[in-house]
């Protein structure tokens, strides 16, 4: 059995790098980026090889199911503005850094062989350093193991995530809404102006898979506290059913009104927020939450925090702000219903 | 090895063959949309397989209700999306492959 | 754990419910920011005058002790830069109120001054949440999340203007920026790898020499370097920069490039001091002086006003690095004062020069350095504020520059390390060179060229001037920082371990 | 807080505070601004005279403000440092009047005023410093406050003797700056005191402190105008006639010269120069200056260009009579000039100036018969060159004297020689421009002849001048007084005479 | 031996994405480049805490990378959109001079 684990690892490890080296030599961007798809699926199967179920769901949710059409939306949006070609050289105002996006072709210049050679020393260094590491010490696991009881949770990634380093989460969580707030302030959602004409086939699938998606979304936050699961895991899998809606074109989504999705997407920070501030104000310390109510507060706190994880990746893949987010400005009347002209 | 576990396991060993021909066909055939047709018949055929040998080999009825909603998600995806290519193929206008 | 002790959250919480809040009601960003900045001001001086009192204090988040759980901690070095930040934090607000007052009521394009003003406010509060965060936390992967806080918002902020070289120079900052944080990251692994720990102060205890701290902390500073654009890695800073918003260059040049700066001498002299060898300090140094001398030269080749600070930035971010070898010769607690002597410094120095470059464009309408002869006559206070900032760059007596300077020659004299003394003075003749070349344009008045009345720029000209006279009143009264440094050098040595409640 | 402390910061506030509120005030209220500068000088000279009677009686005065562990801002009011403060503050005030009337009309005043004041502060705290962080911190600011005067007129030569301003001063602070560092991480933090560095130290690190020596006379002498380090001073006569006045008689070339005293007697003590053998190269560099400057004078038509230079080697008489400083005359005759030719030198920079502003004359081929137009200003100039040449009646012999006893009493006749061919050079290009201005015939009209009213020239232009002249000629007259400058110069020296 | 195994691969990795980050010109493959990079260094993580022999999982390391995913999805998304708007300015530039050199030659 042992042999046929690590004859396993080794050709998904021989794939995985085989799959990274044709994501660089492939000279057509979209098959590139079908190489990282199946690249990230694979991730996934190794994370589930290294016992961490957890991780493999997010890297298949959220590395390759939401990453995948990011990427391919992108370039859908590059190229239908840029013909067909790779990325034109935009004719920068004159700066150097215009010519530089040109497409170099591939003949290996001395540059090219200078930085492989540095990578490739780069490479032998970490792999000597990472060969002559003594047996490594023990992690946190111990202490994971004997503080899991208070935490009110089960399971050890989710205590670790939302009470053990509860701080963490919640930078990180801010760092979504970040990364939120910075797609509206680039640009406005490029919804396409003539809507085409999408097939019955994908009407009809979507709207029987779209309940269906929530259910198990809802599932997944909710089965976070006990087995692998939670809020980032289940608000991808939400994301995946906004995206849904996002393909298929549905007349009402483009008029959006951007109040509510704000307050979507600031949902689950501000609870999280006023938890710390509950921690604080009960318990005297941040984010310290009373053992006994300890499991329903966090799984109260994973579902805000899943629908606003669901919303954010949607807003990603959305790429810009709603029409109507600037159109409520009180002085400047002209600014009325320009829409993305000025973008 | 009980005897479930047994059939199980032959499940699954007989789901491997539809795998195999359905990559074969991608290989093999000439256009795209035979390939489509390949992958979405044999995988689904392969998978049922699969499903059943892995029920076959767990006690736990809410894993079983899992593996075969799973098995209902995984036909309507690849039917539908097999649909939205091919109808995607034509209007780029690629026509299907005859035999001249 | 006293209610009392909970300050110490307020300055990263603050801003946090600040942007959320900013986000959500568009109309009132402005005053929910200044009043998070101001909460923040008066949480960091309780903080100091708590730090003064009883020492370096240690506070574990969600009440789990450090090997589990995360712990902020408060010591001098830490203090000094939530002083600057909250101040500077004040400053910027008011005068990024000024600017977009000033921008809306002239739009050069219809409706993005308002997109602008619009999602400045958040991502502004979101800077000020990563870099509180960063100053305070004491774990390592919460560093690692920090500075992805400051990296994504610094280039969301600079590619708030819209124009083409500045989207071009944000997408450039943030994969650089990328580049940073995953080598770091990756240094972090090595260091969890061989210490199976992520708390700083328990790194520090089992700090040993071991193959695997070489390769973490080689990642570690690259990374850093990375971010805080020293020598070699400089190239994406000067585009970003002097391309953004005048108030967005202002938050760049003096905090962000601080922020990752404050975290790589944290690294070295306060956890892996004893494991690294001397080689590598004067690696450091030399990369300072490379700094020093390249950074310079390429300022006085510049045209462009913004594009002058911001290649300034480049060369005064080298007098920092290269204190590394001087520290390690000479006693590093005179080194640890000095650098952040000249952070600071630098830091009021450099806003006050951004906002005043900004406050002189929206006035002449372009920044070229040969045609701005005689700003003085309707812009005193902007001019002024900028002689005053650029005599704290040179390093002239009044400012705090010159304290910074003179330690940092002390110690090189006193270490017989004649080659970093050299290149000190030489940097502070070329800052001469680039900022007499300003100050020239901007002080003399052409005899034809008429006095045009003083116009009402309240808001952009004042907060330009405080900045300015701040960096020089450090100088004046230097004890007071210096003794917080000092407070916080006896009593880490007496830090109990986890400092736990 | 004792009232000497308080009057120590009266007199620096006295100028700064004015000059901060002159800043403020809109270019219009010119009345205003006059009437706070004259209060202000008013003030800080009778500030002055106070002190100086109380240090005279015994008194001292100090005032610490503690800048960092080892450094700390001293201020420390010795006999030596009333002095030079005592001829600034009278100085600035005769000044401020002329430069009322010299600028009247002129655009960007309150700017010229207030860096004017900020100017004079920061010579009272380059006199009054204590040690010598405190020296080069006033030192260093000097630069700062006097480059916008040097500018002030906007035109593109202003511009460029201002850049080179620049790189002379700064390059000098810098090295300067090095010296100071480099003496501080040797001797530690030490005050001024007369007997100067600890002997032990000068035995063990001879060669280093000759090279810090150097270095610290390198950037003290390029404001003292020694020769290599000169080029800046002709250049900068491009500023208005007032700011040529204080700079090159008061403020910047005087405290090169007050520093180089200062490295001197204070800072390295007479006996460890002597006993490091660097004497003969400050007195080859003060010699050097004296002839290079009059020879140089000879040969330009400018009138201010030649008073620059003659500035340049008369200052290095100082520097001379410093180097000699073993033998008491000599030190005498040095500090003595210290206060003679601030005197002398602002009367004929004021004829100068009233010469330029009445009638346009800014070359001395222009200057025939200029004698019957302007009588009270050419006497005036009269009196200051025979100051200069050194003709008894007047301060200059007196200084000059004291000078040559000196070199008797040190059997040097190298300084003997220097002092009589020095004399015949400042005869060599000073008579011919008395005598080309009374007894030249004028050649037609003047070019911008201004006419004000009964007086030859505007009154405020006109009574400094005379002021000094007859101050140079009674403290010649009057000698041994008991409050002239050379009773003062010996109190002065019984600190160093041992 | 599966955890220096999947070490070297995530090592490899990491250097591959720094490959691609550095030396491909156009931006898109420049952010995949990114997050193979980010995959690698997980990898290497969950691999240095992974216990063959007692089998019980490390809960921090999976955390952190949990954590680790959903920035770097974030930054990716950011960088995406940031070069969309990008090549819009660009377009929209270009355009612009185009139309303007058309109104020179008609002006002529």
């Amino acid at each position: 059995m042992k042999m046929l684990l690590t004859g396993f690892d080794l050709l998904l490890a021989l794939t995985l790098l085989w799959l990274a080296w044709q994501l660089l030599r492939s000279t057509d961007i979209f098959k590139a980026i079908i190489f990282f798809i199946c690249f990230g699926l694979l991730m996934s199967l190794a994370w589930v090889r290294m016992h961490a179920p957890d991780v493999a769901l997010a890297e298949a949710a959220i590395g390759t199911g939401l990453t995948g059409p990011l990427f391919l939306a992108a370039l859908r949006r590059i190229e239908r503005k840029a013909g067909k070609n790779m990325m034109s050289e935009p004719a920068g105002n004159g700066e150097e850094t215009g010519s530089r996006w040109k497409a170099r072709n591939r003949e290996m210049s001395p540059l090219l062989w200078t930085v492989t050679a540095l990578t490739c020393c780069l490479a032998g260094l970490l792999i000597w350093t990472v060969l002559i590491i003594p047996r490594p010490l023990p992690g946190l696991a111990d202490q994971v193991a004997g503080s899991l009881a208070e935490s009110g949770v089960n399971n050890p990634v989710t205590a670790v995530l939302l009470n053990f380093r509860g701080y963490d989460t919640l930078l990180e969580v801010m760092v979504l809404l970040l990364g939120a707030i910075t797609v509206w302030s680039i640009t406005h959602a490029p919804f396409p102006p003539r809507v085409p004409d999408t097939s019955p086939v994908q009407k009809a699938a979507v709207r029987l898979l779209l309940p269906l998606i929530c259910l198990i979304g809802g599932y997944l936050v909710w089965q976070g506290a006990y087995q692998t699961g939670g809020a980032f895991q289940g608000g991808a899998v939400l994301s995946a059913a906004l995206v849904l809606l996002l393909i298929s074109d549905f007349l009402w989504l483009p008029g959006m009104r951007s109040l509510p999705l704000r307050l979507g997407l600031t949902l689950g920070p501000l609870v999280f927020v006023l938890l710390a501030g509950f921690g604080i104000l009960v318990e005297k310390t941040l984010l310290r939450l009373p053992v006994e109510y300890a499991g329903p507060l966090l799984l109260f706190l994973e579902a805000a925090c899943g629908l606003s994880i669901g919303l954010t990746l949607a807003a990603f893949f959305a790429g810009g702000r709603p029409a109507s987010d600037l159109r409520e400005t009180p002085y400047s009347g002209e600014a009325k219903g320009k829409g993305p002209a000025e973008s | 090895m009980t005897i479930p576990e047994i059939i199980g396991l032959a499940c699954i060993a007989a789901g491997i063959p539809f795998f195999l021909s359905g990559t074969i066909g991608m290989l093999r055939f000439p256009d795209i949309f035979t390939r489509l047709h390949a992958l979405t018949k044999a995988d689904n055929v392969g998978l049922g397989f699969l499903i059943i040998g892995l029920c076959l080999q767990t006690d736990d009825w809410f894993i079983v209700i899992k593996l075969v909603l799973i098995w209902v998600l995984v036909l309507t995806a690849s039917s539908a999306s097999c649909h939205l290519v091919a109808r995607r193929a034509l209007q780029k206008g690629i026509r299907p492959w005859t035999r001249e | 754990m006293a209610f009392a002790d909970s300050w110490i959250v307020v300055p990263v919480f603050a801003p946090l419910t600040a942007a959320l809040l900013a986000f959500l009601v568009r109309r009132a960003s402005f005053f929910i920011s200044l009043a998070a900045a101001c909460l923040s001001l008066l949480a960091v001086a309780v903080l100091v005058n708590r730090f003064l009192v009883n020492g370096p204090a240690a506070y574990a988040v969600g009440g789990w002790d450090p090997p589990l759980g995360i712990c902020l901690r408060t010591d001098g070095p830490a203090l000094i830069m939530l002083v600057l930040t909250a101040v500077a934090g004040v400053g910027i607000s008011l005068y990024a109120k000024g600017y977009f007052t000033l921008r809306i009521e002239r739009p050069s394009r219809v409706g993005r001054p308002e997109r602008q003003e619009r999602f400045f406010w958040p991502l502004w509060m979101l800077q000020l949440t990563g870099l509180n965060g960063l100053y305070l936390s004491g774990d390592i992967f919460n560093l690692y999340v920090t500075l992805e806080v400051i990296g994504v918002s610094a280039a969301a902020l600079a590619a708030l203007s819209g124009k083409s070289a500045s989207l071009i120079a944000a997408l450039r900052y943030l994969l650089v920026s990328l580049l940073g944080s995953m080598s770091y990251l990756l240094g972090v692994v090595f260091v969890y790898k061989t210490y199976g720990v992520l708390d700083l102060g328990l790194l520090q205890a089992a700090a040993a020499p071991a193959p695997g701290v070489i390769a973490a902390m080689a990642l570690m500073s690259v990374g850093l370097l990375l971010k805080t654009a020293i020598f070699p890695m400089h190239f994406w800073l000067p585009p970003a920069h002097a391309n953004a918003l005048a108030p967005v260059s202002a938050i760049l040049s003096g905090l962000v490039v601080k922020g990752s700066f404050f975290l790589l001498f944290r690294l070295w002299f306060d956890i892996f001091s004893p494991v690294l060898p001397a080689a590598a300090f004067n690696l450091m140094g030399s990369l300072g002086a490379g700094a020093i001398i390249w950074g310079g030269v390429q300022v006085l080749r510049q045209q462009r006003l913004k594009l002058l600070i911001a290649y300034s930035t480049v060369s005064q971010l080298g007098y920092l690095v290269i204190a590394f070898p001087l520290a390690f010769a000479g006693g590093s607690s005179q080194a640890w004062s000095a650098v952040l002597f000249m952070a600071s410094g630098h830091a009021c120095a450099k806003i006050a020069m951004f906002m005043s470059a900004g406050t002189i464009m929206l006035h002449a309408g372009h920044d070229r350095i040969r045609d701005l002869a005689g700003i003085r006559a309707y812009l005193p206070v902007t001019a002024f504020a900028y002689a005053a900032a650029g005599v704290n760059l040179i390093g002239l007596p009044p400012s705090g520059g010159f304290i910074a300077k003179w330690m940092l020659l002390i110690t090189a004299l006193a270490g017989h390390q004649w080659l970093w003394a050299v290149v000190l003075l030489a940097g502070s003749f070329l800052a001469t060179a680039y900022v007499f070349r300003v100050v020239a344009q901007l002080f003399v008045i052409p005899p034809d060229k008429p006095v045009i009345t003083r116009r009402r720029a309240g808001l952009l000209e004042w907060p330009a001037l405080i900045m300015a006279l701040l960096s020089l009143l450090l100088g004046l009264m230097a004890p007071y920082p210096l003794r917080l440094l000092e407070a916080g050098q006896i009593v880490r040595t007496a830090m109990t371990m986890g400092g736990g409640p | 807080m004792s009232w000497e402390n308080v009057l120590i910061v009266a007199i620096l506030m006295s100028s700064f505070l004015p000059g901060v509120i002159i800043f403020m005030l809109p270019e219009r209220s010119t009345a205003l601004r006059t009437g706070l500068n004259l209060f202000g000088a008013g003030l800080k000279m009778a500030l002055v005279i106070v002190m100086d009677l109380a240090i005279y009686y015994g008194r001292i005065f100090q005032m610490r403000l503690e800048l960092m562990e080892g450094v700390e801002l001293f201020l420390n009011a010795d006999p030596l440092s009333a002095m030079f403060a005592t001829l600034s503050s009278a100085l600035w005030l005769l000044t401020t009047i002329y430069a009322v009337g010299y600028l009247e009309g002129s655009p960007n005043r309150s700017h010229f005023f207030g860096y004017f004041s900020l100017c004079v502060t920061v010579t009272i705290g380059i006199a009054m410093a204590g040690n010598l962080v405190t020296f080069l911190l006033f030192y260093e600011m000097l630069t700062l406050t006097t480059y916008p005067l040097i500018i002030h007129r906007g035109t593109v030569e202003s511009l460029r003797a201002g850049r080179n301003y620049l790189v002379y001063t700064f390059g000098g602070g810098g090295i300067f700056l090095f010296a100071v560092i480099w003496l501080h991480t040797l001797a530690g933090p030490a005050d001024f005191s007369a007997a100067g560095l600890a002997r032990q130290l000068v035995e063990s690190e001879a060669p280093v402190l000759r090279c810090i020596f150097l270095l610290m006379i390198a950037g003290v002498g390029v404001k003292a105008a020694l020769v290599p380090l000169h080029g800046w001073l002709p250049q900068a006569m491009i500023a208005p006639a007032p700011v040529s006045a204080l700079l090159h008689a008061v403020a910047v070339v005087k405290a090169g010269a007050f520093g180089v005293t200062r490295i001197v007697l204070d800072v390295f003590g007479v006996n460890n120069i002597i006993e490091l053998g660097l004497m003969p190269w400050l007195i080859a560099i003060a010699a050097a200056t004296i002839i290079w400057g009059s020879l140089r004078a000879l040969q330009q038509d400018g009138l201010k260009q030649r008073l620059a230079f003659s500035t340049v080697s008369q200052i290095s008489y100082i520097a001379l009579g410093v180097s000699l400083a073993d033998h008491r005359l000599a030190l005498i005759g040095g500090l003595v000039h210290l206060i003679h030719q601030g005197l002398m030198k602002i009367t004929l920079f004021f004829c100068a100036g009233n010469l330029a502003e009445t009638l346009g004359i800014h070359r001395i081929s222009e200057m025939a018969g200029v004698g019957r137009r302007l009588p009270l200003t050419m006497a005036a100039f009269t009196v200051g060159a025979m100051g200069m040449i050194g003709i008894p009646p007047t301060v200059g012999f007196i200084s000059k004297w004291y000078l040559c006893l000196g070199g008797l009493e040190a059997g040097n006749q190298w300084v003997i020689m220097v002092l009589i061919v020095s004399s015949l050079l400042n005869g060599a290009y000073f008579l011919p421009v008395i005598i080309t201005a009374w007894f030249g015939k004028q050649q037609g009209p003047w070019p911008q002849e201004r006419k004000f009213g009964r007086l030859e020239t505007h009154w405020m232009l006109l009574i400094p001048p005379l002021v000094t002249a007859l101050t140079v000629i009674a403290a010649g007259v009057i000698a041994n007084a008991q409050f002239s400058p050379l009773t003062w110069v010996k109190f002065v020296v019984q600190d160093y005479s041992h | 031996m599966t955890t220096i195994l999947y070490s070297v691969t995530g090592l490899l990795l990491f250097v591959f994405g720094l490959f691609a980050l550095i030396v491909c010109p156009h931006p898109l493959r420049k952010i995949l480049g990114g997050n193979v990079m980010s995959a690698g260094i997980f990898l290497f993580l969950v691999a240095a805490s992974y216990r063959a022999d007692t089998g019980e999982i490390d809960a921090v390391p999976q955390a952190m990378v949990l954590t680790g995913i959903v920035v770097s999805v974030c930054i990716t998304a950011v960088a995406l959109v940031l070069s969309t708007r990008l090549q819009q300015a660009a377009d929209q530039g270009a355009r612009r001079r185009r139309k303007r050199r058309r109104e020179e030659d008609a002006g002529e």
